[in-house]
C-alpha cells in the first residue's frame, strides 16, 4: 500500500504548492533531506503546523519562500537559539502567523485522529493566543455550570512530513517513542516518511518493534535517505551537527548570509542526496 | 562564601520551593530549575520524580509530546518553570512579541505549552534572569498566558514564585499581586525598585536569599553538576567548570 | 513511586468497596489472580468500565456479588458465548448496566487522559444507547451548522486493574500493542498491575521496550503473579485455558453450578495463588 | 454444484460487494465475513488491506482497543459487518436486549462498536444467519445503532446489503426499506416472504445468487480455508474439514 520511492526528489515531487504540512520538532527527526528537495523544487505556500514546535526545518524553508503561514506553539532553534528567518519573516510581515500553545495542536490532530469535530481544552482563556485564533471558539461546559472551555476543531494535516530510523518492506516505520510521529500519520490525510534505513525484518510481526510503528496503512510513500535529518540528530544513528546549526543561526541572521547558506547547503547539495 | 555563585543561590532557593513535592516538571533550555530539581530530589528525597524535557536520563514520558501536557492536566504534575520575554505586575506572561503581533517590533520563539500549563500546574515558578524595566513591565504586549483569571475559569494552577537575577517574589493570588520576598545577597530593596515596571507590595523587613549551606552547595557542585551536564553541557561547562565530552 | 507488593492478595486489598474499576477486555490479559483474591476478600459493589468490553474476569465478578454496576460496550466468553452470570443478573434487575458503544468508552477515557472536561463523538444519535445514557449529552457543533454532537464526559476510574507480561524493579510494566492499558493507566487515578514476571532490566532506558512500557509513575502498585491471566491468554507466555472457559460457560448457567465453580476455583484456589 | 455449502456461497457473495475497495475489517466471531475479505484480497487484488480482529496475521494495529474506530472516523475503513439479535425493516439493529432493557426477557452481549461504526463505515454489511421472524422483525426492541438517520446528522456511513442463510437484500437509502436482491439456491422468494417479519420490497424478477465458480471455489476451498483456520479453527475444520493443531 505505501509508495516505496527512489529518492528524496521523488518525495518532494509529492508535495504540491500550498499544502498543509505537519512537522515534528526538532528533538524527534525532521525530514530534513526531503525538505531540501522541496526546496530545490520550488515549493510555494505550504501552511507549516509545528507538532507542536518546529524549528530549523521550519526557518530554512521560511526563509527559502516556501511557507505563507506558521501554525504553530514556538519556532526555536533550542540551544542555538531564535530561528533567525522566522523572525524576520514575521516583523516583514510576510507570514502569516497562527500562534498556539502545545497541547492545543495535540488536542486538533486529536479530535482528527478520532474523526470527531472537535476537542475541548482546560487553559487558554483570557490569553491573547485565543483572542486571536478565531477557528477555536469558547463554549459552555453542558457538564459544568457557567464553565466555559475551548474547542479546538480537528485539525488535519494535507500531509505529515518526518523522518524515523527504520521502516520494512511492507512500508511499517518504527518511531519508538516519538509517538508524535503516529498522531500526524493517524490526522493528516498523507504521510510522507524518509529513513535511515529500510530492513527486511516485518516490524509489526514482532510485538516488541510492532509498540513503536506505525502500520503502512497510514504510510503513504517512504524512501530510504541516509543521514536524511542531518543536521539534526537521529538517536542511535548520530548526534546533531551543532557547528553546522550554529554556522547556521549566525548566517540567517541577514537574507544575505542565508541565501549563501542556501547556495551551499540545500541547492548544490542536490548530487549528494 | 564570596565564591557562592548566582546560578548556586537560585538552585538553592528554587529546590526550597520543591520540598514535599511528588513530580517536578522541568522544559527545555532551563539548566538552573532542572538542577534545582535534581538538588531537591538529592537532598531529601522526597521530589520522588523530576522529569527533565530533553534529558535522556530524567525523561522517562513514552507517549509522544502530548505525554507532558496530558500528565500536568491528569494533576500529576506539581511544579513547572515559564518565563517571559516580558513578565507584569499581575504574573501574565508574554512570550510571543513586543508591539502589534502582527508587525511586531520583536518576535520570541512563542507560548509552547505556558497556555495551558500555566492554569493546571499548581506551582508555577517564574524564571527570569534579567531583572530590568523592560522585562518586568506594567503591562505585557502580549498575553501567552495570564496570570489569574476570572472565578469561573477553571484554575487548579498559576504562579506561585518569580525569581530573577536581583530578588525573590510571591505571588499573592487574591491580590493578584507580586510581593518582594528576598534580595539576592549583595542587591538592596531600592536597586528592586528602579529595575521593576510593575508595582508590587514591599514589607517592612525583606530578608536576603540565603545562599546554600555547604552540605548542599556539595550537592550542588558534585552529583548535581554532573546530572545537569547531561543536558546542558555549556551550561555546567560554564558554572561548574565540568569539561564537555568530546 | 510504585508499591512492589508480595502477593496478589495485598494488591486485592487496595480496591476497597465501591470503587469504579476499569478492566481489559479478554484479548488482554486479566488480572485474574487478583480478582480471584479480591472475590475472596469479599469486595462490594464495584462499579466495572469494560474498555471496551469485558468478559470472564467481569462475570466471575458479578456470579460472586462484588458488582453493582456494568458500564461496558458489551459483555462476551468470546468464543464460549454469552456470559451467563452478566445475564442471569441482569434479567434479575440485581446489577445496573449502563450500555456503551466501544469508542465512546475511549472518548471517556481519553477526556481523563487529557484532563479535558469531555471528549466529542459522532455516531450515537437515534440510538437507544444514547437515550439511556443521562450522563451523556448532544450538543451543537460550534463550527457547524444544526450540526448535533454527542459529549462524552471524561471517565475517570478510580483504578485500572490488569494484567502485564513483564514489570521492572522501578515499576515500569511492559505491555506491547496492548495500548489500551496505557490509556487506562493514565486515565484511571490509581493502576494495580499483575505481571507474570519482574525483569532486571530497565524497561525505559531501552527505547525498543520503552515504546510499549507504561511508566511507573502511573501504577500505584504491582505484584509479580505467575499465571496470573488464567484462565485467559498471555501471549508469548501460555495461550487460554479453553477447556477450562468451556466448563465455566457450562457450570455458571445455573447459580448452582457457579457457586460449585467459585467453590472449586476461586475460594480453595488460595494456596496456589 | 450440490456439494457447494451455504458458507462458500455466502462467502462468494459477500467478497463480490467487497471489489474496488482499499480497506476491509471485519469484527471478532465473524468467520464468513473474514473468509469472503480474504478471498476479495485473494482474488483481485482489489483488497490490498484486510483487518481481522482477533487473528495474529492480519491484524496490524499498534495503538490498542481505540485504533480500529480511529481508523474508521478517519475514512480509513471503507466496509465492515455487523449482525444483530433484531434487525428491523428500516435497517436497526439491536445487539442488546428483547422487552424492557432494565428487566429484560433475553440479554445479549451489548452493541459493541455498532453505535459508532455503523454511522462512519460506507459499507456495513449486516450478516445474519438466522432468517426468521425471531430475528427479522418490524421494530428492533432496543436500537444499537439506527439504519438511517436524519438529515442534519453526520452520516457518511450506513447499511449497504442485508445477507441472511436465505437470500441477500440490497438497502435503499432513500426509501429506507430493504429491496429482495436475490434468493440463494434452494430457496424461494415465497418461502423469504414467510419469514421475514418486515416489509421489504420485491422487485419483478428476483435473480438466485449465484455460486461460486470453479476457481473462486479453489480459492475459498485452498488459501482462504488456511488462512481463516489461524483464527477461527472450529469453523475452518467444520466447514473445510482442516484439522485443528494439537
Amino acid at each position: 500500500m505505501t509508495d516505496m520511492l527512489p529518492s528524496v526528489e521523488a518525495l518532494a515531487a509529492r508535495i504540491p504548492d500550498g499544502a498543509k504540512v505537519a512537522v515534528p520538532p526538532d528533538y524527534t527527526p525532521g525530514a530534513n533531506a526531503l525538505w531540501r528537495a522541496a526546496i530545490r523544487r520550488g515549493v510555494r505556500d505550504l501552511h507549516l503546523v509545528g507538532v507542536p514546535v518546529f524549528g530549523y526545518q521550519g526557518d530554512l524553508l521560511i526563509g527559502a519562500g516556501c511557507v505563507n503561514t506558521a501554525e504553530t506553539s514556538a519556532v526555536t532553534l533550542g540551544e542555538h537559539g531564535l530561528a533567525p528567518r522566522f523572525t524576520a519573516a514575521v516583523k516583514a510581515g510576510t507570514i502569516r502567523t497562527m500562534d498556539a500553545t502545545c497541547p492545543a495542536v495535540h488536542a486538533g490532530l486529536q479530535a482528527a485522529e478520532r474523526g470527531a469535530p472537535f476537542s475541548t481544552m482546560r487553559g487558554l482563556i483570557g490569553s491573547d493566543i485565543l483572542a486571536r485564533r478565531s477557528d477555536w471558539k469558547v463554549i459552555d461546559n453542558p457538564f459544568g455550570e457557567d464553565d466555559p472551555v475551548v474547542a479546538i476543531p480537528a485539525l488535519r494535516p494535507d500531509f505529515a512530513v518526518f523522518h524515523a530510523r527504520k521502516a520494512d518492506r511492507s512500508g511499517n516505520v518504527w518511531v519508538g517513542v516519538r509517538r508524535e510521529c503516529m498522531l500526524m500519520a493517524h490526522a493528516a490525510r498523507d504521510t510522507l516518511v524518509t529513513v535511515e534505513k529500510i530492513v527486511d525484518d516485518d516490524l509489526i510481526a514482532d510485538e516488541t518493534t510492532a509498540a513503536g510503528t506505525i502500520p503502512s496503512l497510514y504510510v503513504t510513500a517512504l524512501a530510504e535517505a541516509k543521514n536524511g535529518a542531518w543536521p539534526q540528530a537521529v538517536p542511535g544513528y548520530y548526534g546533531a551537527d551543532n557547528d553546522h546549526l550554529a554556522q547556521y543561526a549566525e548566517l540567517a541572521r541577514t537574507e544575505e548570509g542565508f541565501q549563501r547558506y542556501l547556495a551551499e547547503t540545500v541547492l548544490g547539495r542536490e548530487a549528494a542526496e | 562564601m564570596s565564591d557562592i555563585q548566582l546560578e548556586e543561590i537560585l538552585i538553592g532557593a528554587i529546590a526550597g520551593m520543591l520540598a514535599g513535592l511528588r513530580h517536578v516538571a522541568v522544559g527545555a533550555s532551563s539548566p538552573v530549575p532542572g538542577a534545582a530539581a535534581l538538588l531537591a530530589r538529592a537532598k531529601s528525597g522526597t521530589v520522588p520524580r523530576v522529569s527533565v524535557l530533553g534529558s535522556r536520563d530524567n525523561n522517562f514520558f513514552t507517549d509522544g509530546g502530548k505525554e507532558l501536557f496530558d500528565c500536568a492536566g491528569q494533576g500529576r504534575i506539581d511544579a513547572f518553570f515559564l518565563s517571559g520575554a516580558q513578565i507584569d505586575g499581575r504574573a501574565n506572561i508574554n512570550l510571543v512579541s513586543i508591539g502589534d503581533p502582527d508587525r511586531p517590533k520583536a518576535r520570541f520563539p512563542g507560548s509552547f505549552g505556558s497556555g495551558y500549563l500555566y492554569y493546571v500546574v499548581p506551582r508555577v515558578i517564574l524564571f527570569r534572569l534579567e531583572h530590568t524595566r523592560r522585562t518586568l513591565v506594567d503591562k505585557v504586549d502580549f498575553v501567552s498566558a495570564p496570570g489569574v483569571s476570572e472565578p469561573n475559569v477553571y484554575r487548579p494552577g498559576g504562579p506561585y514564585k518569580l525569581i530573577t537575577d536581583r530578588c525573590l517574589f510571591d505571588f499573592d493570588k487574591a491580590g493578584a499581586r507580586f510581593v518582594l520576598e528576598s534580595v539576592h545577597p549583595g542587591h538592596t530593596v531600592e536597586e528592586i525598585a528602579e529595575n521593576t515596571g510593575f508595582e508590587y507590595d514591599v514589607p517592612a523587613s525583606v530578608p536576603e536569599t540565603p545562599v546554600p549551606d555547604a552540605e548542599t552547595l556539595a550537592l550542588i557542585r558534585g552529583p548535581v553538576a554532573r546530572q545537569i551536564a547531561e543536558i546542558y553541557p555549556a551550561f555546567a561547562e560554564r558554572v561548574f567548570g565540568i569539561a564537555q565530552a568530546a
